[in-house]
């Protein structure tokens, strides 16, 4: 066997180690590089700042926790974005594994940070199942489908609930999402029917194919992965676990460039060799 | 809430998954089957208190909505294929089903996406936009991306051989698939790498205190 | 009847979902909503019949001694205790500071994100036995690659200021092209495959 | 005296000079249009009403809502701030008694009142709500909710809708009757079946075939099945075997269905083995470890992944690239191709699924439908160029009837 092919089989095992410590060694030798803010993430910011005060922003918690490291940051960040302009917010989730995930979310950041009081500034409506058909529905009737929070009480008792009756009571819908169901559902069921402003959070994964969506304007923001999620930490001027994530990020996208450039100038040096 | 004995208890669990990269061993196999069982579970609950018992049950019971009783007994009806007897009783559930969600799909698809991604590739046409609005780079990419659109669309005609200079806009498609899926591949590094780091942050942060 | 009636709720369910999406009067729009609301309440069956099938095919595996029979308990336990913690205490039991949180947050929670997070090691190892530059198409799908995963982290920024641009504008241009290309045509599929079963042309989803 | 402390004491100075009123202020001209009972910056309360300006049914609905429009209380000109929100109050007499049925933050100066009876007759007052004081137009009406039987907004969906089932139920009927004279293009797929499924019997190997996540009621299983069908054909002549782990219960038997037509078909009724098809798991993950058992004991030659598939696409390429099988995909999830197309030798790409299902089993229903959505894509690519010509000539009704811009 030659030098190329003993590289070529590399035991998985190996690159396994060497991905582990890209992660691992940046948190402890951070190398705080600062963060550039894109176009997508900008322009979610830009219609909260303009949504006039009072507005209600509905959140969908569509994720469980295999995205929370990725959408969590970016949940809190719009959180504290919308409670520091006084909007209202909506919490309901497509995914019933993310309910929690959104329950920790509010009572940190509403109730804990920014002193909001449940049933007034903010509501959790916790899981909503049917996918999306639900969202066809809650479009035409909010009250139909979310009938009980996730504390057992019933959507008339709920002072904040009186004024949100059908999709025109959400000056911004944000869809938390990391696959199906999630943002293709908002596009497709509700923002085809009832329009209104409808942004994305997304993991890396789900990203790239929300670009369409933006151009048409059928998408008003996109915050992409964990950079997405520490642009708008930067924006929002408060530092989380997305922006420490960084700095793993940056060692492990070189690592897995050097591993491409090793593994094709060994593929050349191998054709070279066989002609 | 992650504490004391609880914080163990995850971190241990966290361990046991990260054994199978050496290979499939004992641990791995626990974890997972406490994962499946677990979150079985915890839908089971979820999906009654948050959906079955408001609006199926307390509208039937409560509010005396007799119209209920149909999906209940339709949904009932999907446990008839736990049986070979009567598993073609799942067809009426099955069919309700599958009739309202394909109309939906098939109005989604034309309202949500062909529709508006037909008319946002020439929506920025127009003379004033494209020469003085945009910035060149833009501009440039509202051609790209027209070009993009069409040769991808041609990519996927199957009723013509890709020959001649059909074959060749079908060429540029698949150059086009290439980059999208390349670009593609690059951003999700990014989603990956996110979860790794999320276990990592837990296991030295707030398992083992190692970093503040 | 074991077929026509099947066939014939899927037509007029199908045929009356379409057609009235185009008329907004009410009498039609509530009827649809409730035929919407009856689809959840099916398909929250679905659910609650993989729940069961999960049971059944574990304890069937303990009964039969069958390989691996011996985690078919766990499993069992764990779906039981998730059960118990759930419901023991009615409604609240799903509230902060009650074991079926601690749960979700201590056991669910770490295992679901650490099995996702096995595919950062899967990635790194694909991407370095899969993309070699064989042919022209393969180099584009190189050079994208490289050239988004440097504008996406704050070092090929710091590298070069051009790289985010330069990630934005292909995501934006080229990617959304071909993407908007793949998923026009998935929608026709879709549609087509849509209709075929509304009007009982294709029936294999039945056997 | 520093110069910073004289600055601020020639600046008290002026202020109180402006405050006495011996000094015009900058914002003065604008007092006096404000009446007496305007708030003024001081904040001394009272605010001005707003007035309504229209009651109108909402178009294309279910007759259930009215568009109510007011001119803002011109407090929110003269003293920003002072109007909080608006409550919109609502009654079904003229003189009656009027509630509140929705509220909307300062500077809206629409709502749409939802959830009443159509053809009745509602009136309104719209209140301004200030910090401490609130004032309510005069009562406007009465507004009638109307039913529509079409929403004009969706013209351009419905023709879209119609013309699109129209070119695939057409083709199909043409194809019933001229098969012979439907031309699909034979994909580079087929080939790559047969290639794997023989390398596969020379080995003395399995054939695995993975059909998604999903089951049996999305289509993409369904075109899975139709590929499925020709794999089957090959086996049975080849005569190799098959491995097809499931994960849902109806999936596995229209699966078994399935391969036991193709085994007739074939003429082996007899070496088809109903037991190589069979339910695994419903859960994802524990579906891949399954899965990857099965690939690192049994190293199958042929692996075939066709179907709907998410995080685990990724797992199954790269397990099946290191023991060396060959590999041949296809999805219609668009997130997970490039996974695919980076560690598999064939992708079936989105539409591809469904066309080489179709074209594999010939079946004319199959064929004409795939030769009306290629149809119907001429027509896209039409629209795209007469949309771009159109806008380039500067005429915009085509983009507004498509809803857009």
């Amino acid at each position: 066997m030659s030098v190329f092919e003993k590289i070529q089989n590399l035991d998985r095992r190996i690159i396994f180690v060497t991905v582990a410590l890209a992660v691992i060694l940046p948190l402890f030798f951070p190398l705080k590089l600062p963060v550039d803010i894109t176009a997508p993430v900008q322009q979610l910011y830009d219609v909260i700042e303009d949504l006039p005060e009072g507005s209600v922003v509905l959140i969908s918690i569509d994720y469980d926790p295999s995205g929370a490291p990725e959408l969590d940051p970016a949940t809190w960040s719009v959180m504290r974005h919308c409670f520091s302009r006084n909007h209202k917010i909506f919490v309901m989730g497509l995914w019933a594994t993310g309910v929690p995930l959104g329950m920790r979310a509010l009572e940190t950041v509403g109730a804990g940070e920014y002193n909001k009081e449940y049933g007034i500034d903010y509501v959790d409506f916790g899981y909503i199942p049917g996918g999306a058909i639900a969202l066809v529905n809650l479009g035409r009737d909010v009250h139909d489908v979310c009938r009980e929070d996730v504390y057992g009480t019933a959507v008339d008792e709920i002072p904040m609930m009186k004024s949100i009756k059908s999709a025109d009571a959400f000056g911004l819908v944000l869809s938390m999402s990391m696959g199906v169901p999630g943002s293709d559902q908002w596009i497709l069921y509700y923002h085809a029917r009832y329009r209104g402003n409808l942004a994305t959070a997304q993991t890396a994964i789900g990203a790239p194919k929300y670009y369409q969506y933006l151009q048409t304007g059928q998408l008003v923001g996109l915050i992409g992965g964990m950079k997405g999620a520490a642009e708008y930490e930067r924006l929002v001027n408060k530092y989380g676990l997305a922006t420490i994530g960084m700095d793993s990020q940056s060692i492990a996208h070189l690592l897995i460039i050097a591993f491409i450039v090793l593994g094709n100038v060994i593929y050349w040096m191998e054709k070279r060799r066989k002609n | 809430m992650t504490s004391g004995v609880w914080v163990w208890i995850a971190g241990a669990l966290t361990l046991a998954i990260y054994s199978f990269l050496y290979k499939d061993n004992p641990f791995y196999k626990v974890a997972e089957y406490i994962f499946v069982g677990l979150s079985a579970g915890y839908w089971a609950v979820y999906l009654f208190w948050n959906f079955a018992y408001p609006n199926l049950f307390q509208p039937l019971f409560s509010e005396g909505n007799y119209w209920n009783i149909i999906p209940l007994a339709l949904g009932f009806m999907m446990f008839t294929q736990l049986s070979r007897r009567s598993a073609w009783l799942v067809r009426f559930p099955l069919t309700f089903v599958l009739g309202v969600s394909l109309g939906l799909q098939l109005i989604a698809a034309v309202e949500g996406d062909v529709v508006p991604q037909l008319a946002g590739t020439f929506e920025p046409f127009s003379r004033g936009a494209l020469f003085n609005t945009y910035d060149f780079w833009t501009s440039i990419g509202y051609i790209v991306l027209l070009v993009g659109v069409l040769s991808t669309l041609v990519y996927f005609f199957f009723s013509r051989e890709h020959k001649g200079v059909f074959g060749g806009i079908a060429r540029t498609g698949v150059f086009y698939l290439m980059i999208a899926f390349g670009a593609s591949f690059g951003y999700t590094v990014m989603a990956r790498v996110s979860l790794l780091f999320g276990r990592v942050h837990f296991i030295f942060h707030d398992w083992l205190h190692i970093i503040r | 009847m074991r077929l026509r009636i099947p066939l014939a709720i899927i037509f007029v369910m199908g045929i009356f979902t379409i057609v009235s999406h185009f008329i907004p009067a009410q009498p039609v729009a509530d009827l649809n909503q409730t035929f919407r609301n009856w689809y959840i309440g099916i398909i929250s069956f679905f659910i609650f019949l993989g729940t069961v099938n999960l049971a059944r095919s574990n304890s069937e595996k303990i009964k039969t001694r069958a390989r691996d029979w011996k985690y078919s308990i766990i499993l069992i336990i764990s779906l039981a205790v998730m059960l118990v913690a759930g419901f023991y205490k009615g409604r609240t039991s799903m509230e902060e500071g009650n074991p079926f949180m601690y749960l979700y947050f201590n056991v669910q929670y770490p295992l679901e994100s650490t099995m996702y997070s096995l595919l950062a090691f899967f990635i790194t190892s694909a991407a370095f036995r899969a993309f070699r530059a064989r042919n022209r198409e393969a180099v584009l799908l190189l050079v994208a690659a490289v050239l988004v995963m440097l504008g996406r982290v704050p070092i090929g920024a710091a590298m070069w200021d051009g790289f985010p641009d330069v990630t934005e504008w292909i995501m934006s241009f080229p990617n959304a092209a071909a993407k908007r290309g793949i998923r026009l045509g998935i929608d026709l599929g879709l549609i087509s495959m849509a209709l075929r079963m509304i009007l009982g042309i294709e029936r294999s989803y039945m056997q | 005296m520093h110069k910073a402390q004289s600055a601020s004491a020639l600046l008290i100075g002026l202020g109180m000079l402006i405050a006495l009123g011996f000094l015009p202020a900058a914002g003065a001209g604008v007092n006096e249009a404000v009446p007496a009972a305007g708030p003024d910056s001081a904040g001394v309360p009272g605010v001005l009403p707003p007035t309504i300006t229209a009651i109108e049914d909402t178009p294309n609905d279910g007759g259930t809502s009215i568009d109510i429009t007011w001119e803002a209380s011109p407090s929110e000109a003269i003293a920003p701030g002072s109007v909080i929100e608006y409550s919109i109050m609502r009654s079904d007499a003229e003189a009656g008694e009027f509630e509140n049925f929705g509220t909307v933050p300062a500077g809206s100066t629409t709502y749409s009142d939802g959830g009443l009876q159509h053809d009745r007759p509602y009136w309104y007052k719209v209140t301004a709500v200030g910090l401490d004081s609130e004032a309510a137009s005069e009562v406007s009406g009465p507004g009638y909710g109307r039913m529509q039987w079409f929403d004009d907004g969706l013209e351009s969906v419905l023709a879209l809708t119609v013309l699109i089932c129209a070119l695939i139920i057409g083709s199909i009927i043409y194809a019933r009757h001229k098969s012979g004279l439907m031309y699909l293009r034979r994909l580079p797929v087929f080939d790559a079946i047969d290639e794997a499924i023989g390398r596969a019997t020379e080995m003395g190997k399995k054939v695995l075939f993975i059909m998604g996540q999903l089951d049996v009621d999305d289509p993409q299983t369904v075109a899975s099945m139709n590929i499925l069908a020709r794999v089957a054909d090959r086996t049975a002549t080849y005569g190799a075997t098959l491995d097809i782990p499931c994960v849902w219960p109806m999936a596995m038997s229209m699966a078994r269905e399935t391969v036991k037509e193709s085994y007739l078909r074939a003429g082996k009724p007899d070496e088809y083995d109903e037991d190589d098809i069979y339910y695994m798991t419903t859960d994802q993950f524990g579906y891949v470890a399954g899965v990857d058992g099965i690939m690192m004991r049994d190293r199958p030659a042929a692996n075939f992944y066709l179907g709907a598939f998410y995080a685990e696409s990724l797992i199954f390429a790269e397990t099946g690239y290191t023991i060396g099988a060959i590999q041949i995909a296809g999805t219609a999830e668009v997130d997970q191709l490039p996974f695919f197309v980076v560690a598999c030798d064939y992708t079936l790409i989105g539409e591809e699924l469904y066309a080489a299902g179709a074209s594999l089993s010939g079946d004319p229903v199959q064929v004409g439908s795939i030769r009306g959505q290629d149809i119907a894509k001429a027509v896209f690519v039409v629209m795209i160029l007469v949309g771009v010509i159109l806008r380039l000539i500067g005429i915009d009704i085509f983009t507004e009837w498509l809803a857009i811009g």
